[in-house]
């Protein structure tokens, strides 16, 4: 009975100095920010978000390839933590396909000049004088709305934007349809 | 006046197309479906009309059941083709449920449950030959020794329906073993290799193919005039097959002149078995062998090596299919790391280096 | 001259018998002409002039805008009618700003030859006029040809290709220019080469031309400037890269220009609009265009002023003998489907084609078969196969790690797809995703310059209310407070 | 010289740890998403179980048997094995953090890879020399690698195929790995252990 715990002990022993040697010999070079993100997650490795594990999570997030709502346990309190710690605007979800951004416009009748959107606008996008009629550059707008809701007159509204010979790109092929019925989104080929 | 959704790309097209390349293959493989029907009566007939109507019989089931168009499917031919393989490589007079499950197993699982055409990465033939064979290795390898079609020897209608259908014995007379069988059993018996050989191999013999075996393996020239039909209308590369045909000669005559006692030649080994058929029909199966010509080259060796390890020393006397499954396999591997050179890059795909100015000689090649 | 091959590539069929005997014919000045101010790569041109003003024929009707744009002319004396919005000659016909003319007259504008010899010019003067008078890749590319006139003296032009192989299958406008005026466009080769210093002129001619081939050698044999060399005919064997490496053997390494290897291409309209224009003065304000397809009633080539209407075309072609199941501007391989016959003819349409349904045959779309007939025909060594799997599943990183940037776009693998996948489509979705990628990138990285500016512009603020509260508050403090007893003003 | 041939292939090829012994099927399911991954989890069980058949050789030779405590056999390989993948954890976290990352939680799994420990056993079932058990232990590794990433490419492949909705994903990866096993049996027969 004694050996075996003796035994065991031994390798037990043994094996422990030897790692601790190797991790002294081998520092892990890894990127402080990720192991700050890694400790903000959860931790809990259910890999809902895609990725094979929070560490894997948290690399996708720092080099951007991941969205900051990326994880459903940790919900929008981790969302907001992480926004912070990367310092990145929660954007909302850009509609994907032909759905042009849509940017800011200002309604020449309703605008008063009264600079509430211009002082609220993130990126300056706005400009104009007092009691003058203001306009929105629209290379600067990134169409947030921050303006929208302050503006008391609604003389500045959100409005798609047009699509022109320049802006304009391919869209996806349409997929054949070997159905009888309509093409379900998940179904394959003929 | 033109209502249009915008178009990009050729607004004209090569006149080939998927249905029209199957029918090319089917009508190369006729030759010597008729020779294989010819040399071993009419219930080799039964099995290619079993197994090419139960291959439309269960795509159509399948394609039913995700509810897509029938016709367009099986208009590809594409079942009719793996139908009429498989019986190709069946023993002539195999029993109606080898055929009908065998084609059932190589439609359903080998290529509907993938998603049909194109989807799947193991050659369904090929697939249902060594299920079959490892299922029912008794019924998979009782060979027939030819009985031509008008000879005293053959079954009439009434007597090839009773050998289908319920699977009366093959009368002693006619069972014989095919040319691999025997020479692997006498090996096994420590007969040397000219002795075991002496009696059976006469490459002419062995070439037109009136000698027991698969219903349409036997006749290697009508195999190879089919093959050449595809190559000439380029409907295949000749890369796989000349690979795998050169490879496999290779290494035959390497370890015939290493010991000619226990190691065939290169001709034994061409001719004998599925050599022929897997070089020019189901080797260059596009769906399942790599997209690039160096890939076909390797593909073709690795089979060529994989089917002379078997055959030499593997439990089967036929090692076709199990290379071609196990190829199939690598494929996606093989196409993964042989890509074509880039124009404007080298092999590893950084840009090229400019060409010094003063020796921009127009003779020099631009190759890196 | 020794040749070299280059990967892949098809042979469709030329279907060129239609137009290639027929000769080139002037068409009638159409009454309105409707040019658009974006005809080229880069800046769209500035509009000079006001509606209601009356042009002469060539007046400069809007300036370029920088290095890489190019002015339009008034291809015809006429009143302008109004500078408004039409659509494009783009596959969704979405509106251009247009220049619509009222011509005045029938008879074509006279050309008054110049007495000056442009050789004696330097170059810069050439590359400068040449500019000036609009001068764009006639080849379809539209790329300005002044930019490519002017070498960079790092690197020396050593040979000069000019391309005449016009491997597009039912266009023949290069071949019969070739045929009917071989003269002038020698001379524009001898002047882009005396441009440019380059040591050596090529012309590449396909070996389906004979009677083109023919032509300009008779006319290249009287001076020793330019050698006429026969290149086996195969498409895309027109596109710049294929033809720097059959000509030089030296592929262009990839994030180069030809002129990095010392090459230089220009399109045989290109030189014979570079020989009108500095022989004759006259700015680029027309072309030959080929009318053909299946549905045509007289296929043919016709010289047509800029900014004709398609419908004139094809109207003095005998109109249409069936509705056309695609209307295509270019060659069938690379041209764009046009919406309707309400669109003008611009610097870079070589081509009006009507195509019937049998020409079209376009058989339901299956499955990729993996055959890799794609991946041998495409002559920049890419996996289209692969690349339209990945994009089909819409993995944009997967395409683009492929290699779809470095897609041409000629259309080989489409071609000889026995499923009849729209393979460049989608590489031509997979290009504007990634723009659209990048210019997002571009974009955010610019708002986050953006709000940094502003919080350090509140921040200033701040601070100087509060330096200037300070301020105000301490000189308050001073009144309050007497003045120290012990410092005596002075 | 060739039998240690023989015994290399044969145990990479004929009797394949995965597809014919059905061991470590978990990694083999779990990381053959992606070519790379699945080549960097095949060098990382590699690594792991040489090491690990080399490391049970030799307790079991020289503590447990003179100890005679043969019953602590599969205490101390765990134990051991365990020890021997956080060596190789640490060595990858410090010589390539993208492995790392890409790898993910399934490197700590070589823990629980039976195939891991299912070598160390038979090794010291069969009672092989130091050299047999290490050319088990690597041709056993090479095996799984091989295995692994031919699997991996077969499944990226198949992740793109238009499979109906009933098989797309973890049933048509089993459907393919049944039939790989199926032609494997295709070395059966091999004069090789």
């Amino acid at each position: 009975m004694l050996i075996s715990i003796l035994t065991l002990t031994l390798i037990g022993l043994g094996l422990g100095l030897l790692l601790s040697a190797a991790s002294r010999l081998l520092p892990s070079r890894e990127d402080p920010l990720v192991a700050k993100v890694n400790a903000l997650l959860p931790g809990t490795q259910c890999g809902q978000c895609g990725y094979a594990g929070c560490a894997q999570a948290a690399a996708a997030l720092v080099d951007g390839s991941a969205p900051l709502n990326l994880c459903p346990p940790g919900g929008p309190a981790i969302a907001r933590q992480l926004a912070q710690v990367l310092e990145r605007p929660l954007a909302q979800p850009t509609p994907g396909g032909l759905a042009m951004p849509s940017l800011a416009r200002v309604i020449a009748e309703q605008c008063i000049g009264c600079t509430k959107c211009l002082q609220n606008c993130p990126t300056d996008a706005i400009v104009g004088a007092p009691k003058q009629l203001h306009m929105v550059l629209e290379k600067a707008c990134t169409g947030c709305g921050a303006c929208v809701e302050v503006c008391p007159t609604e003389g500045i509204q959100l409005q798609q934007q047009a699509i022109t010979l320049g802006n304009w790109r391919w869209s996806k092929p349409p997929r054949p349809n070997p159905f009888r019925g309509p093409l379900c989104p998940g179904e394959g080929l003929a | 006046m033109i209502v249009i959704t915008p178009q990009a790309g050729p607004h004209v097209r090569n006149p080939g197309k998927v249905p029209s390349l199957m029918a090319k293959v089917v009508l190369a493989l006729v030759p010597a479906t008729l020779f294989g029907i010819y040399l071993f009566g009419l219930p080799a007939l039964n099995t290619v009309l079993l197994c090419v109507v139960s291959a439309l019989f269960f795509e159509g089931l399948c394609v039913r059941l995700v509810n897509k168009r029938l016709g367009l499917v099986l208009a590809d031919g594409s079942a009719v083709l793996t139908g009429l393989l498989l019986a190709l490589t069946l023993p002539p007079w195999a029993p109606w449920w080898i055929a009908v499950g065998g084609t059932g197993f190589a439609i359903v699982v080998g290529k509907q449950v993938y998603g049909g055409l194109g989807q799947n990465p193991f050659n369904p033939a090929m697939l249902a030959r060594v299920a079959l064979l490892l299922a029912f290795p008794l019924q998979m390898t009782t060979w027939v020794a030819p009985a031509p079609l008008f000879s005293p020897a053959a079954p009439d209608f009434a007597q090839s329906l009773t050998i289908t259908f319920n699977g009366a014995a093959v009368p002693d007379s006619l069972s014989g073993a095919t040319l691999l069988g025997q020479v692997k059993t006498d090996l096994d018996r420590g007969l040397a290799l000219p002795q075991a050989l002496g009696a059976h191999f006469s490459p002419l013999g062995q070439g037109i193919g009136y000698a027991a075996g698969s219903l349409g393996e036997t006749s290697t020239l009508l195999l190879l005039l089919g093959g050449l039909y595809l190559l000439w209308q380029n409907i295949i590369n000749w890369h796989t097959p000349v690979s795998f045909l050169a490879t496999l000669a290779l290494l035959a005559w390497v370890f015939q002149q290493l010991d000619p006692t226990s190691y065939a030649g290169p001709l034994y080994h061409l001719s004998s078995g599925a050599v022929m058929l897997a070089a020019f029909f189901i080797l260059t199966d596009p769906v399942t062998s790599p997209a690039t010509r160096a890939g076909q080259l390797l593909f073709g060796a690795g089979c060529a090596l994989l089917v002379y390890i078997i055959r030499t020393w593997g439990g089967y006397p036929e090692g076709v299919a199990f290379a071609v499954l196990l190829m199939n396999a690598l494929t996606p591997l093989v196409d993964h790391y042989f890509k074509p050179r880039q124009y404007g890059r080298t092999r590893r795909g950084k840009p090229l280096p400019l060409p010094p100015l003063e020796k921009m000689a127009p003779s020099r090649r631009g190759r890196p | 001259m020794r040749l070299f091959g280059f990967r892949g590539g098809v042979h469709p069929e030329a279907a060129k018998h239609h137009t290639e005997r027929r000769p080139i014919r002037r068409l009638p000045l159409p009454r309105r002409l409707y040019i658009p101010l974006q005809q080229h790569i880069g800046a769209p041109a500035k509009a000079e002039v006001a509606p209601g003003q009356h042009v002469e024929s060539g007046q400069l009707l809007a300036r370029s805008q920088g290095l890489i744009s190019a002015p339009v002319h008034a291809p015809a004396a006429g009143r302008i009618v109004a500078i408004e919005e039409h659509p494009a000659p783009h596959p969704t016909g979405l509106p251009v700003s247009t220049v619509v003319i009222e011509t005045d007259s029938e008879q074509p504008p006279a050309t008054v030859p110049s007495t000056e010899d442009p050789f004696t010019l330097p170059p810069a003067t050439i590359a400068e006029r040449v500019g000036a008078a609009g001068i764009v890749g006639m080849g379809g590319a539209t790329f300005p040809s002044a930019v490519k006139l002017m070498p960079n003296p790092k690197q020396p032009i050593h040979t000069l290709i000019i391309n005449g192989s016009e491997c597009e299958p039912y266009l023949t406008c290069d071949d019969r220019l070739m045929q009917e005026r071989p003269e002038a466009i020698i001379d524009g080769i001898r002047l882009i080469r005396h441009a440019l210093q380059a040591r050596r002129a090529v012309l590449a001619i396909e070996d389906n031309k004979p009677a083109a081939f023919a032509a300009m050698a008779a006319a290249a044999r009287q001076s020793e400037a330019v050698e006429v060399i026969r290149i086996p005919s195969r498409y895309p064997m027109g596109w710049e890269k294929q033809l720097v490496k059959t000509v030089t053997g030296h592929e262009i390494p990839h994030g180069q220009l030809p002129g990095g290897i010392g090459v230089c291409v220009h399109n045989v309209g290109t030189a014979y609009a570079i020989h009108r224009c500095l022989r004759t003065r006259q700015p680029l304000s027309s072309r030959i265009v080929t009318v053909a397809g299946g549905a045509v009633r007289h296929p043919q080539n016709l010289e047509v002023p800029i900014g004709a209407r398609l419908e004139e075309l094809i109207d003095f072609c005998g109109g249409l003998t069936e509705p056309p199941a695609r209307l295509v501007m270019g060659g069938p391989m690379m041209g764009q489907v046009m919406p309707h016959l309400r669109v003008p003819i611009v610097k870079g349409s070589s081509g009006v084609l009507a195509l019937s349904a049998h020409e079209v045959d376009d058989g339901p779309e299956r499955p990729c078969i993996r055959c890799g007939r794609c991946v041998m025909a495409c002559p920049a060594g890419l996996l289209p196969l692969e690349m339209g799997a990945r994009m089909r599943h819409d993995d944009l990183d997967g395409a683009e790690a492929l290699g779809v940037q470095d897609c041409i776009g000629c259309g080989c693998c489409s071609y000889v797809c026995p499923s009849k996948i729209p393979l460049v489509h989608y590489f031509n979705y997979a290009k504007g995703e990634l723009q659209n990628r990048r210019q997002e990138k571009a974009k955010s990285e610019q708002t986050r310059q953006w709000a940094q500016a502003r919080s350090e512009r509140l921040a200033r603020e701040a601070a100087e209310k509060a330096a200037l509260r300070a301020e105000r508050a301490a000189s308050k403090a001073q009144q309050k407070r007497p003045p120290h007893p012990s410092k005596e003003p002075l | 010289m060739n039998e240690y041939v023989a015994l290399l292939l044969g145990t990479a090829l004929v009797n394949n740890v995965v597809l014919v012994q059905f061991l470590g099927l978990c990694p083999f399911m779990g990381v053959s998403g992606k070519i790379d991954t699945a080549l960097g989890m095949g060098l990382a069980t590699t690594f792991v179980l040489t090491l690990a058949t080399v490391a049970s050789w030799l307790i079991e030779h020289y503590l447990l048997a003179p100890l005679d405590v043969g019953y602590l056999r599969i205490l101390s390989f765990i134990l051991v094995i365990a020890a021997v993948v956080q060596f190789t954890e640490t060595c990858i976290r410090s010589l390539s953090p993208v492995l790392y990352q890409a790898l993910g939680i399934f490197l700590p799994l070589i823990t629980t890879n039976c195939a891991v420990l299912g070598v160390a056993l038979l090794n010291s079932q069969q009672g092989n020399s130091f050299i047999q058990s290490l050319l088990y232990g690597v041709g056993a590794s090479l095996g799984f690698m091989l295995v692994l990433v031919m699997f991996a490419g077969i499944r990226e492949r198949l992740a793109r195929a238009n499979t109906a909705a009933l098989f797309a994903g973890p049933p048509i990866a089993f459907i393919t790995a049944g039939l790989l096993s199926m032609a494997f049996l295709g070395f059966t027969g091999l004069p090789l252990r």
